[in-house]
């Protein structure tokens, strides 16, 4: 059961990943990368970026891999 | 000691007047001397019950019988075919039957209507052999060529009905007996029906190899609750007998075939909403086009025929189409079942050749009333046919002489009625009952009928007797011209005859009458 | 049109659902047919025949007299529910007439006195 | 204008090939065979006195009105069931003919009420005509006879009374109620004279099945079924035609009015959605117009806990403008953004658009299309190239199977319902996917082939299971496949795998498999199949999924790109497509271009005079997201209650409580509007000018019958807000947006108010390539260029039932009802369903101590609300059903925050829940 408090890009970002699971890392990450950068608001964005950098444990790995694929945003949309 | 065969009618014409007291009596008279074989009738009603005597020379026939004569019958060697005041003498000898021709009645009376073997020994089953060995295309070329019109009362060729539901395209196609046999004074489906069932089962069989139908359905009134039991009783036997279901005959040929029981509606003698009810809704008429042919039983191509033509087809595809086209006249070919009733000394079923007249009938083979008073008025062709004066006794049985003349033939069914009716109250009766039994879909039948009723009551009443009298003849064309059916459109046939021939009895002056 | 007898009307949802028809569809039906009556009938059913046939050799005074021993008019149940009386119109039995069915049997040549008898046996 | 009258050709079109040529009181016509002389006779201009007749309904025949005579021909028969014959000689006007005519009209006015000055109908009434026409002057039966006169009337229904004494029988409302709507709730009773028009079982219209759908209505020739409205306000003396604004279906309306008050609204023939049928939202329930709580000056309130104080609208406006560019210096660019709305026009709903994008200068825009379609958007783009639905509505007609998920059509597309009925009753077939036995899984006269009560969220697991089958079993159309797609192969492998067998999934379905491999054959080997969706597919945490996993489906049988088959979703409100398409989502301009096409934006920003922002904006969702994170402060809400209709209520009020401004524009105050600063009145349909585009893509005109009652046009109000924020934005009137939207819209570049005046509605992509507009999509190739076959991995979602909730809840409509209930509430639609009510298995119920009727809690992990239960044998066990209608329910009390991983599309039809008894029903009130 998801907890209501786990912050909305990191529950989302997990959703997304766990759609690829059976994916190529590789390609996955790519994909994952692009729908992101596609349809997420920049903010959003930054936060996901931010918390990659900090380690956070509750991101996927896939997630951590299209991260790093991802342009920087602006944090205030 | 031989067993001796006594023939007590199980008809329910016969059964009305006593025949299952007298067939008791008999076997518990007679026991092991005689065995009792339950026949159908051979439709000499008045004589009913009719008792059999299976003798060397033939059969020798006794009648009326009460239960109350068995004792006497029997001390007076019933079962040798001994003289009696009751006997009849050789059955086959009887005026009345003997000058009849039998073709579709043929084994009514004769043989034990549900004995498989029985029919197959007298003749059963030749026409469905042949007809299997023929390509559907040939029989209905021979059934065609037969000159076979529909009995139920249009008269419409039965071989061109076939050929359409031949020629259409469908994966199920059904055959659809009607039996629905509402009409006033004809009884000769039910007595077939309960005669001789194998006849009409036989009959569609031949008609479904003939057009493609894999599915029959016998549409039977519930006002013949014995017919319903003895076609139900005969279909079982005729699937036993590998008569029905798959494979007939052992050919490349299935038919299955069902009785439906009708829920009290007259009107469910019309062809397209007797399909209606056996849908299962309400009997309401269909407007044709499409006609059921092309579109009739769940929308799938069917035949649709009364008993007596369907019964008329084994007969006609064992003898072939030329002995039935011999009889008759004109475009009226083979035979009518006619039947007479209501107030008649010798009423029952009589089977000949069409052109007889209707004086022969009545006058003839009918001995004129029971009552014994003058006969008035004959209706034929059941409650929406003509009634006719003795001055038109001349008239031959034939669709063609009888529509020329304002009257129809129908189902062949003849009313007697003596000097005491009163024919503006049988004018009155007539919008009575279509009002009763309209199914009332179109406007002229279901608001006319009751007009009708209310016009003939002031006609008669003298109210304004030359305007009304307008507006009933109007209101006749209208009904005539502008109703969905035959219902509501020959409804104005006994009015209009009944005020044509008996315009005393709506209070019309001298002076009118001469006009 | 199977036979059957009388539709009660808290039956109609019920017969609707079976047949995949609507209420109405079964109601139509139901009322159309006389066959189907809406309420029981009595536990007798005398049925008169009143068409041409008949009427030509007596029914007119036979459904009087109906009328009049039981005290019902045709369609009418008697009041302790023994007999239903209705007209009929063609029993097919034309030529011996006229003609009465009690329950499914059917009864020719019914003259006063057998009318009588008839409803004896019912009542 | 004045009273529009459709002429009535007596009997149906016939589309037969053949042409027949006849002649017809020496006039020659051309028809199609099959045609009835009838038909034929009004297409050369000759009309033949009718009643029974219509022609929307088949020919019955039965009131000999129309009788003519024929060379050839015995009688005369009557024309309407006659059909032509080649060389066919009629007259239709004969001094025989015209005394039978008389002689009908004399019968049925024998049998008539006199009272045609004081008759709601006179003026309006076919039978009135028909006596003038065939010159009735006397009625000879007299008026004592046998009649109907004192039958009662029966005013049950909240719109219209059945009046029998003016009954003519002539069954047109018995067909109406049958042939074209499909429920059979009425029937004649009894024969003969006694025939006449009974509702169910003899009862009353409000006891039988009636729907009020109003077809019935809409076919009596006289005033028996009367609009109510008729009988109070009168008839009504001109029209006006317009498009319904309830659901996605879109029908075609004749607003009637009288005065400048609508009498009524009629069905319109020629609307090409609906053909002249109608439901009993569009037909009845548009009396919330008028209604009294409309509120119709703009409010202002500096907090949400002050009181509304009204104002002009050009304080209220400079208010607006002034605090969204105080956030936005304060807070931010990205701070404000706006939600448009699928209930507004196309022109409504483009302005706010370009007001985000260009005024407020950010991306921040979302339609409410998030929480019911977006999926679709996504989906269908990504396999095929477009995000639309495939065909048009009449496509079904020619579909042999029909493959429903996840859809109610009768309730919630009652008038494509009806046509699927109707199709189904001609011999279609039908696979429904539905955890319910939903109405067209079995009612009178149709029955599903299968049905799969696929378990809430398995549906993705479902869906691989039929590709599989198909694949498997050599279902494929590899000539199409070849031919038109891409990515089949690796698609192939992947869905070939065991786990996606039926066998494999039917624990995670609940679908036996052999169940589910029979209807996958029946779909696949069908000449012609279609698959219909709703937001049974959508609203999921795999909704996108799901929607290409259809698309794979459809693809690899070759159901694609003609008439019967497609992909098609039944959208939920009016404009839903429409809204999508006019740009509301913060990733596309209008016409689903992104953002970050440079070329795409070149265009907006030459015609805009503003640079666009290249990156998405925030989501309905992320809005509130970002709203609690104190980066989102000012919204702007277009005819929308999201504090009812989005999930999590909680957090969404959480949410725009710490909001510094909330501009909600609506007809009434609503529960959003508690947690507004501004209120901004908004117009009825019946006010509006502009355009609504339905499910099949197809653009309908919506046409004012009244100005403006709060003296606005809503795109003016928004127009103006931008203006007050100094962006300049000014059109003299709807028609030049719409030209706006064909200049940088490829897609709509032939769509303008004249060219929907001239020929009534068209389809989009309509352009030079397709002047007429696009009826049928991916005929000669999809969109994208080849179709894309995309791997659809089946992910449980994270709402599972457990110990503390081991129901299943799920959402959804019902007929009477409309979306969150502002409209219809406020109709005599309440009079169907005056609550929500939670529908359970027996079951269910039985455990838990539960009847008919009781008030129990309903609780999930995000909340609790009350309501009364209603068992339902439709039901299956562990699933229970509501619809948030109304507000007291708060069904989106339970709901939670997991939405679609793709579009966040919210997961409303999977919420884990338990049921408990709060207080039973008064033992007297449970006997009913």
């Amino acid at each position: 059961m998801t907890a209501t408090h786990t912050p909305p890009h990191i529950r989302m970002s997990n959703e997304i990943a766990v759609q690829f699971r059976n994916r190529d890392p590789a390609w996955a990450a790519e994909q994952i990368a692009a729908h992101i950068h596609s349809f997420w608001d920049p903010r959003m964005r930054a936060r996901l970026l931010a918390d990659v950098t900090a380690d956070d444990d509750r991101l996927d790995p896939l997630i951590v891999a299209a991260a790093a694929l991802l342009p920087p945003a602006r944090a205030n949309g | 000691m031989t067993e001796v065969t006594v023939y007590v009618p199980r008809d329910s014409a016969a059964r009305s007047v006593g025949a299952d007291q007298v067939a008791e009596r008999i076997a518990a008279a007679a026991g092991p001397r005689a065995r009792v074989v339950r026949n159908g009738s051979r439709g000499l009603l008045w004589l009913e019950p009719l008792v059999e005597v299976e003798t060397p020379a033939g059969r020798v026939a006794y009648g009326p019988v009460t239960p109350d004569d068995v004792e006497d019958l029997l001390d007076a060697g019933l079962l040798d075919g001994a003289g009696h005041r009751l006997c009849l003498g050789p059955t086959e000898e009887i005026a009345w039957l003997r000058d009849q021709t039998r073709v579709t009645f043929a084994r009514v009376g004769v043989i034990d209507p549900l004995s498989p073997d029985d029919y197959t020994a007298h003749g059963g089953l030749a026409g469905l052999r042949r007809a299997l060995s023929l390509a559907p295309e040939q029989v209905v070329a021979e059934v065609t060529d037969s000159g076979l019109r529909g009995r139920g009362g249009a008269g419409f060729p039965a071989g061109i009905k076939w050929k359409t539901v031949l020629g259409a395209e469908s994966d199920l196609k059904f055959v659809c007996c009607n039996a629905d046999e509402g009409d006033s004074g004809t009884f000769a489906d039910r007595m077939l029906m309960e005669g001789d069932p194998f006849t009409l089962i036989e009959g569609m069989a031949i008609a479904a190899w003939a057009t493609g139908a894999s599915e029959g359905y016998i549409y039977i009134r519930s006002e013949y609750p014995d017919a319903v039991a003895t076609m139900r009783a005969a279909i079982d036997a005729a699937y036993a007998r590998g008569w029905l279901g798959k494979r007939v005959l052992d050919q490349d040929f299935t038919f299955d075939l069902f009785v439906r029981v009708g829920g009290g509606a007259y009107i469910c003698g019309e062809e397209t909403s007797m399909l209606e009810s056996l849908e299962g809704k309400r009997g309401t008429v269909r407007a044709k086009p499409p006609i059921p042919a092309l579109e009739g039983l769940f929308g799938r191509p069917t035949v649709v025929n009364n008993v007596l033509t369907l019964g008329s087809v084994p007969m006609i595809m064992a003898d072939g189409a030329e002995a039935f086209a011999g009889l008759g006249v004109g475009r009226s070919r083979g035979t009518q079942v006619f039947q007479l009733g209501g107030n008649i000394a010798r009423g029952g079923i009589v089977e000949t050749a069409f052109g007889i007249t209707l004086g022969e009938l009545v006058e003839g083979y009918g001995g004129g009333t029971r009552s014994g008073r003058p006969v008035r008025a004959v209706q034929v062709g059941g409650p929406l046919g003509a009634y006719l004066p003795t001055s038109r006794f001349d008239l031959p049985m034939d669709y063609e002489a009888f529509a020329a003349a304002g009257a129809m033939v129908g189902h062949g069914g003849v009313v007697v009625f003596d000097d005491t009716v009163d024919m503006a109250g049988q004018a009155r009766f007539a919008m009575e009952f279509c009002a009763a039994e309209s199914c009332g879909k179109c406007t002229p039948c279901r608001i006319g009928a009751v007009r009708g009723v209310e016009v003939i009551d002031r006609i008669v009443a003298g109210e304004n007797r030359s305007a009304n009298l307008k507006v009933l003849n109007d209101l006749c064309h209208l009904m005539t011209e502008g109703s969905l059916c035959a219902m509501g459109g020959l409804t104005p046939m006994p009015v209009r005859s009944a005020l044509t021939h008996f315009p005393g009895d709506f209070g019309a002056t001298s002076e009118e009458e001469r006009r | 049109m199977e036979d059957l007898g009388h539709v009660d009307p808290a039956a109609i949802p019920i017969l609707a659902d079976e047949l995949n028809l609507s209420k109405a569809d079964v109601h139509g039906v139901v009322t159309f047919y006389h066959d189907f009556r809406q309420s029981a009938p009595g536990r007798t059913t005398v049925r008169i025949c009143r068409a041409e046939a008949c009427q030509s050799v007596g029914a007119a005074g036979l459904v009087e007299q109906a009328k009049n021993r039981l005290g019902v008019g045709l369609g009418e149940t008697t009041p302790d529910g023994s007999v239903t009386l209705e007209q009929v119109f063609c029993l097919g039995n034309c030529a011996i007439g006229p003609s009465v069915q009690v329950g499914d049997r059917l009864y020719g040549r019914v003259g006063p006195q057998e009318l009588d008898r008839l409803l004896e046996v019912t009542a | 204008m004045t009273l529009i009258k459709e002429q009535d050709y007596g009997t149906p079109a016939r589309s037969g090939e053949a042409t027949v040529s006849v002649e017809i009181d020496g006039k020659t016509v051309l028809v199609p065979e099959g045609t009835s002389v009838m038909r034929a006779a009004a297409e050369c201009g000759i009309d033949i006195p009718k009643l029974c007749a219509t022609d929307n309904l088949e020919p019955f025949g039965s009131c000999r009105l129309c009788l003519v005579d024929i060379d050839g021909r015995k009688g005369s028969p009557a024309s309407c069931t006659t059909p032509v014959a080649d060389g066919m000689k009629v007259r239709t006007q004969t001094p025989e003919l015209a005394e039978l005519r008389r002689g009908v009209m004399e019968l049925y006015i024998s049998d008539h009420p006199l009272d045609c000055l004081t008759c709601p109908a006179n003026g309006g009434c076919e039978l009135q005509d028909m006596a003038g026409v065939v010159g009735l002057r006397e009625v000879r039966y007299g008026f004592d006879g046998e009649n109907h006169l004192d039958l009662p009337t029966d005013s049950t229904n909240p719109y219209f009374d059945f009046d029998a004494s003016k009954c003519i029988a002539c069954s047109r409302c018995v067909r109406a109620c049958g042939e074209v709507q499909g429920t059979f709730a009425l029937t004649i009773e009894g024969r003969g004279f006694d025939s006449k028009v009974a509702a169910g079982a003899g009862g009353t219209f409000m006891e039988s099945e009636c729907v009020s759908c109003g077809a019935c209505v809409q076919a009596c020739p006289t005033s028996t079924l009367q609009e109510r409205s008729v009988v109070q306000l009168g008839m009504p003396t001109r029209s006006v035609i317009t498009t319904c604004a309830y659901c996605g279906v879109g029908c075609s309306f004749k607003a009637e009015l009288r005065g400048d008050e609508v009498v009524r609204m009629v069905p319109y023939k020629d609307g090409k959605a609906n053909e002249g049928h109608s439901c009993v939202k569009g037909r009845f329930a548009f009396g919330y117009a008028s209604h009294p709580d409309r509120q119709l000056k703009p409010m202002v309130r500096e907090r949400i806990t002050d009181p509304w104080r009204e104002v002009e609208w050009e304080e209220a406006i400079g208010y607006v403008g002034s605090r969204m560019l105080d956030i936005q210096a304060r807070h931010g660019a990205g701070a404000i953004g706006g939600i448009s709305s699928s209930r507004c026009t196309n022109e409504e709903v483009y302005v706010v658009q370009k007001m985000v994008r260009a005024a407020f200068g950010n991306n921040n825009v979302d339609t409410c299309a998030r929480v019911c379609h977006s999926p679709t958007g996504y989906g269908l783009k990504q396999t095929y190239g477009t995000s639309a639905g495939t065909q048009d509505f009449k496509s079904v007609d020619k579909a042999d199977v029909i493959l429903i998920i996840g859809a109610n059509p009768t309730d919630a597309h009652p008038v494509f319902g009806s046509r699927i009925k109707r199709r189904l009753r001609q011999g279609a077939k039908l696979i429904v996917a539905d955890p319910r036995k939903i109405d067209l899984v079995r009612s009178p006269h149709i029955q599903a082939e299968h049905h799969l009560p696929v378990r809430p969220g398995t549906n993705v697991a479902l869906i691989n299971a039929m590709s599989h089958v198909v694949v498997t079993e050599g279902l494929v159309d590899r000539e199409f496949v070849e031919e038109r797609c891409e990515d089949f192969a690796e698609w192939e492998r992947f869905i070939s795998a065991p786990e996606h067998s039926p066998e494999a999934v039917e624990s995670i379905t609940g679908i036996p498999a052999a169940e589910l491999r029979a209807a996958t054959r029946l779909y696949a080997s069908a000449r012609n199949a279609t698959i219909m969706y709703g937001l049974g597919v959508t609203e999921h945490s795999q909704g996108s999924t799901m929607v290409m996993g259809m698309a794979n489906l459809a693809m690899a049988t070759g159901n694609i790109g003609r008439e019967g088959v497609g992909v098609n979703p039944l959208r939920g409100q009016n404009n839903v497509q429409g809204s999508c398409d006019m740009g509301s989502f913060p990733h596309e301009l209008p016409g689903y271009r992104h953002v970050s096409d440079e070329v795409v934006r070149g265009t907006f920003e030459t015609l805009w005079g503003r640079v666009l922002d290249p990156e998405p904006g925030l989501r309905i969702p992320n809005m509130f997201d970002a709203a609690i994170d104190g980066t989102f402060r000012g919204l702007f809400v277009q005819g929308e209650d999201i504090v009812q209709s989005d999930p999590n209520t909680q957090h969404v009020t959480a949410a725009l409580s710490s909001m510094e401004l909330v501009v909600v524009q609506d007809l009434f105050l609503n529960e959003t509007s508690k947690y507004a600063h501004v209120f901004l009145p908004g117009t009825s349909f019946l006010e509006k000018n502009g355009t609504f585009t339905n499910a099949e893509r197809r653009i309908n005109r919506v046409r004012p019958v009244m100005a403006p009652r709060t003296g606005k046009h809503e795109w003016e109000i928004v127009c103006e807000i931008a203006q007050a924020m100094g962006y300049p934005m000014k059109y003299d009137d709807s028609a030049q947006i719409m030209d706006e939207i064909a200049f940088t819209t490829p897609t709509f570049s032939g769509v303008s108010f004249a060219k929907l005046d001239q020929v009534g509605s068209v389809q989009w992509p309509c352009n030079d390539a397709a002047p007429e507009g696009t009826p049928i999509m991916h005929i000669d190739g999809f969109v994208r260029g080849r179709g894309r076959f995309v791997q659809t991995d089946y992910v449980p979602t994270q709402e599972r039932s457990t110990r503390k909730f081991p129901l299943i809840l799920t959402t959804g409509r019902i007929l009477s009802q409309y979306n969150v209930g502002a409209q219809t509430r406020r109709t005599g639609n309440s009079a169907w369903h005056p609550e929500d009510m939670l529908e359970m298995h027996p079951h269910d119920a039985e455990v838990r101590g539960i009847r008919d009727g009781d008030t129990v809690a309903l609780a999930s992990r995000v909340g609790e609300t009350t309501l009364r239960v209603k068992i339902a044998e439709r039901m299956p066990v562990g699933v229970v059903y509501t619809t948030f209608h109304h507000p007291v329910t708060g069904a989106n009390v339970v709901t939670t925050e997991n939405s679609d991983w793709a579009t966040n599309c919210p997961e409303y039809k999977v919420t884990a829940v338990q049921v408990s008894l709060k207080h039973p029903t008064p033992a007297a009130a449970v006997v009913r």
